[in-house]
């Protein structure tokens, strides 16, 4: 498989061509947040919305536009984190972050588990510049939860 | 046509990903440096840094000598007096270094002198829809700042502008007209002419952005019969960090300075300062004096090489950049398509891969050894009147060869195969 | 105190007037360049060249690693964030960078989040009469576009600033205060401290000129307690053409553009910009990067050799050349004379020899090898102060000796003798 | 003799020491014309005031203050320019600006013999950053006579 085979690998890019998640909902819930994050350099651009139902994000979705890896993030991202604790959420995001840092290496296992279907972009982290698009919904994610008025991560 | 230069550009010679050999095709963002700029400024620094013109020392002596000769090498390659020649940090700071002095001048700076350059509520502000952020912005915060209106000269749908009815965009009440010489985004070359006839008409200034053609163009400042150029060294084989504002001398020694600071100024008290004529009003604070000696040498292989030379040269690599990709299934090419005279085009290519992102398309160039540029090319404007985002952008120089350019041809045919988009 | 340098610098090694050995005593005015800093902007140009941020290729995303790893070079050399650092021009393009974007923040520009930089009659913007033209004229226009009032921190006989009534000066009408860091004149370093209080006192934002202490001395921005810093590598050992603006993240977040164009912007239509957050929203067009990557190479030498040797090894060089200046018959120091400790002044001497032009002396040092700046040094108002129009200045840096030091002292000895009127 | 001791010619000295032609005076004519000079890097300064008289330079005065290159230069020039015509006098600038750009060679002798004492000078056209100071007062000529209504050279 070439560097670039393990980038764009199957799962990434059946979830580009079948994104899950997009469409703006209203979760119906009290505490909801938005966000809205572009990357300058190419317009590309995310609308996330996320419900917390107490503790859980009961509801995540989103618009937007951008490169296979920055849709098929987003993608995996609506499948990891709806559903979850803000705690689990914050376990995920923070491993995301850790897989995109690892220039291409795995992470621990246990952050693997964490992670499922999203350790495929693990071959992202040898292209600096593919990383952003991989973040921008992580991003925004991270960004809608402090709109709902919650924090993800205590450090 | 010109020989095979790669060996003057050290960078050239490198190899990517996988050891494969670099196909440069990014020159329109910035351009590679041939040994002779990074020995002009190794030699700077080895034997003649110091401050200019200030000191009575042998060394500043030099580097004042340097700084001085290499204004006269760059005004001469654009056709300029000497003394018309200002150092900007880029063209971007040349092209605020007009649009601020108005701001200024608008402001009561720079008193009667300056009053032809003021703008107000009622004025026009005239650019382009073709136009890159930097000959943007700076016009519309300068209609901000002074109620001015920002208008646009719009362009068809291939990224020409529309001059049928100039009369009516650039009216009687446009102070100031800025617009690119050539296309960073279509490759198209504007009829300077035309917009040059229409604004001195109604007694509007005038603004090149030259960014795109003093490297690829041969570019003569008073054939052209503007008021104002900008150019970018970077983009030119120079070094990064310098680029030059050109104005005519009775404008610069009248349009009040905008950044502000030392070896701009007669005479200084606490309260009150008076400026030095152009171009040393607009060069505040140590200057990038080792840059600007890469720049001279830079203009001087340029020269040496001849712009009709250059011109010819991109023509032919134009040529199988546009009609490659524009051939290929899926493949949209941005600006016009075979029929524009590749005279008026400069060497690049600007496509959208139906079905695959921007990003995407660079990402499998990239691994076939092919550096080019994804994204909006700091033009938005243009891509959002193309109803895209993004696009992929192949752009030659000096130093590319047709090959590069079927190279580039080869490899954009395998992308849509590659994200399984193919029909 | 440090070793001898002198083999790390390449200028250092040539000759001049006859084969002389040169003497450079002109660091204040520019610095000279170790060949470790010329061997990274040749690296960069050689291996990494490419526009930043932009491209996929892998030219580009080296090019953007060495940009991003510089800026973190530099903030950690003053202590700082890594987003905190703006690249600028020079230090005068910093300090415009704050005076230009509280003149756009008190034209509107930047809407209520930059309304905390709004200044307007009845306001006060103080400076110091010890300032460089860069730290006044900015600051004077400010106030002109404004109709604020510029005030100033007078200086005694010596050229220290006057503390003693701070809070007549600096009033509760005070925006902003700008000073220096250290004088380029008389070599005092400020006392900080006593500034920031105030400052801090009346609600005003503090930006310190550190031109003359970043090369020089440990300079803690955190410990600063300031709100905006700015520095010139050309100074510091580094290339010329790049300096940098230190700021409060939270304030440079506020703080309008006033220099616009490419990469400083979310998005873009038409009529509307959004502005990124710094530093990118002040870092208009393309960026100096090899001179960026020049200038992390710069302040890693330094910081190898420690900032607290480099200061040391100065004070040494600083006892000769002041004592020695200032022992000589018809030959006045600007600044103070023995009186004052010199853990708080630089390593230079500014003289006036009676009877003798600043130029001529500057000529007989310059035959004796010797290179020194003649004129106001970009400082008119405090030799105005002093009675003098211009001063003879000798400053040092991590290359110099104290054999230099000694060598200027003697030469200095001989021009009074060279135009006959020694007593 | 060094390279510095031929700058700084006797001739030079003596003039520079006590120099003609110092304090604005009243010419008492109709065609009077002033010009104020600054070289902004040191500050040095020249205010000169010429009277014409028809086709002749009958008064030539001035104040200032600078190196000894500057003040040394003006001097000579009083000396030189003043009482002749306008004719004479642009022949003068004109051989006195080609004596600066002759890098420390001499001239012609019939220009030469037009500069007199001037010719001293020859020694600061091997300093560039000296050639301002020499030419300082007579830049601040030549504006005074274009002030007072009249150009020196026809070209
Ligand atoms: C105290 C001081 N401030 C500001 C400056 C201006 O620095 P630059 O010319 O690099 O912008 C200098 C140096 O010239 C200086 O010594
Ligand atoms: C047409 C055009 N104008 C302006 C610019 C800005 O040039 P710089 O970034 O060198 O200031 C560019 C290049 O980026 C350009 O292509």
């Amino acid at each position: 498989m070439s560097q670039l085979e393990q980038m764009y690998q199957q799962v990434i890019m059946d979830h580009a061509r079948a994104v899950h998640g997009r469409g703006l909902k209203d979760p119906g819930l009290v505490s909801v947040g938005e966000s809205f994050q572009v990357n300058p350099t190419c317009g590309d651009e995310v609308r996330m919305r996320v419900g917390l139902d107490g503790e859980r994000i009961a509801s995540v979705s989103w618009e937007g536009q951008g490169c296979s890896i920055s849709q098929a993030s987003v993608s995996v991202l609506h499948e990891l984190v709806e559903g979850e604790t803000l705690e689990e959420a914050d376990r995920i995001i923070e491993a995301f972050r850790a897989l995109m840092q690892a220039k291409g290496e795995g992470l621990d296992e246990e952050r693997e588990d964490l992670l499922g279907d999203a350790t495929a972009f693990v071959g992202v982290g040898k292209y600096p510049a593919r990383i952003k698009c991989a973040l921008l919904g992580w991003m925004a994610l991270k960004d809608a939860i402090i709109q709902a008025g919650r924090d993800t991560d205590h450090d | 046509m010109l020989p095979d230069l790669r060996a003057d550009f050290p960078l050239l010679t490198r190899t990517v990903r996988n050891g494969k050999p670099l196909v440069y095709l990014d020159s329109a963002a910035t351009s590679q440096k041939p040994h002779v700029v990074l020995n002009a400024e190794a030699e700077f620094y080895q034997f003649h840094n110091a401050a200019v013109a200030r000191g009575a020392h042998l060394i500043a002596e030099e580097a004042t000598e340097a700084f001085a000769s290499a204004r006269a090498d760059v005004a001469a390659f654009v056709n300029a007096e000497t003394d018309e020649i200002v150092w900007t940090e880029n063209a971007t700071a040349g092209i605020n270094t007009v649009a601020n002095g108005m701001a200024n001048a608008s402001a009561g700076i720079g008193g009667t002198a300056s009053a032809r350059f003021r703008v107000g509520p009622g004025d026009e502000i005239v650019v382009t829809e073709t136009e890159h952020h930097a000959n943007l912005i700076p016009w519309q915060q300068l209609a901000a700042r002074t109620g001015a209106t920002l208008t646009w000269i719009p362009v068809d749908d291939d990224g020409r502008m529309i001059l049928d009815d100039l009369a009516s965009v650039v009216t009687e009440r446009c102070k100031v007209l800025a617009f690119t010489h050539a296309s960073n985004v279509t490759g198209i070359i504007s009829d300077v002419a035309a917009l040059v006839a229409r604004a001195r008409d109604v007694g509007a200034l005038t603004l090149l952005d030259a960014c795109q053609s003093t490297p690829h163009l041969p570019v003569d400042v008073k054939a052209l019969g503007v008021d104002f150029l900008v150019m970018s060294a970077h983009k030119m084989l120079g070094p990064t960090g310098i680029g030059a504002l050109w104005g005519r001398k009775e404008l610069l020694d009248a349009l009040p300075p905008s950044v502000f600071g030392g070896s701009t100024i007669k005479t200084v008290t606490m309260t009150e300062t008076s400026w030095l004529d152009a171009p040393s009003r607009f060069e505040a604070g140590s200057q990038p004096v080792a840059q600007i000696v890469g720049f001279a040498a830079a203009v001087r292989y340029l020269s040496a090489l001849g712009m009709d030379n250059v011109a010819a040269h991109e023509r032919a690599i134009a040529r199988i950049l546009r009609e490659g990709a524009a051939a290929l299934p899926g493949v949209r090419l941005l600006g016009p398509v075979g029929n524009d005279p590749l005279e008026n085009m400069l060497g690049l290519a600007a496509v959208v891969v139906d079905g695959v992102h921007a990003h995407d398309v660079g990402q499998v160039l990239d691994d076939a050894g092919i550096a080019v540029r994804v994204g909006h090319h700091c033009n938005q404007p243009l891509h959002r009147r193309f109803g895209v985002a993004s696009s992929t952008r192949a752009s030659a120089h000096v130093y590319n060869t047709e090959d590069d350019a079927r190279a580039f041809v080869a490899a954009l045919a395998t992308v849509r195969t590659f994200f399984g988009v193919a029909a």
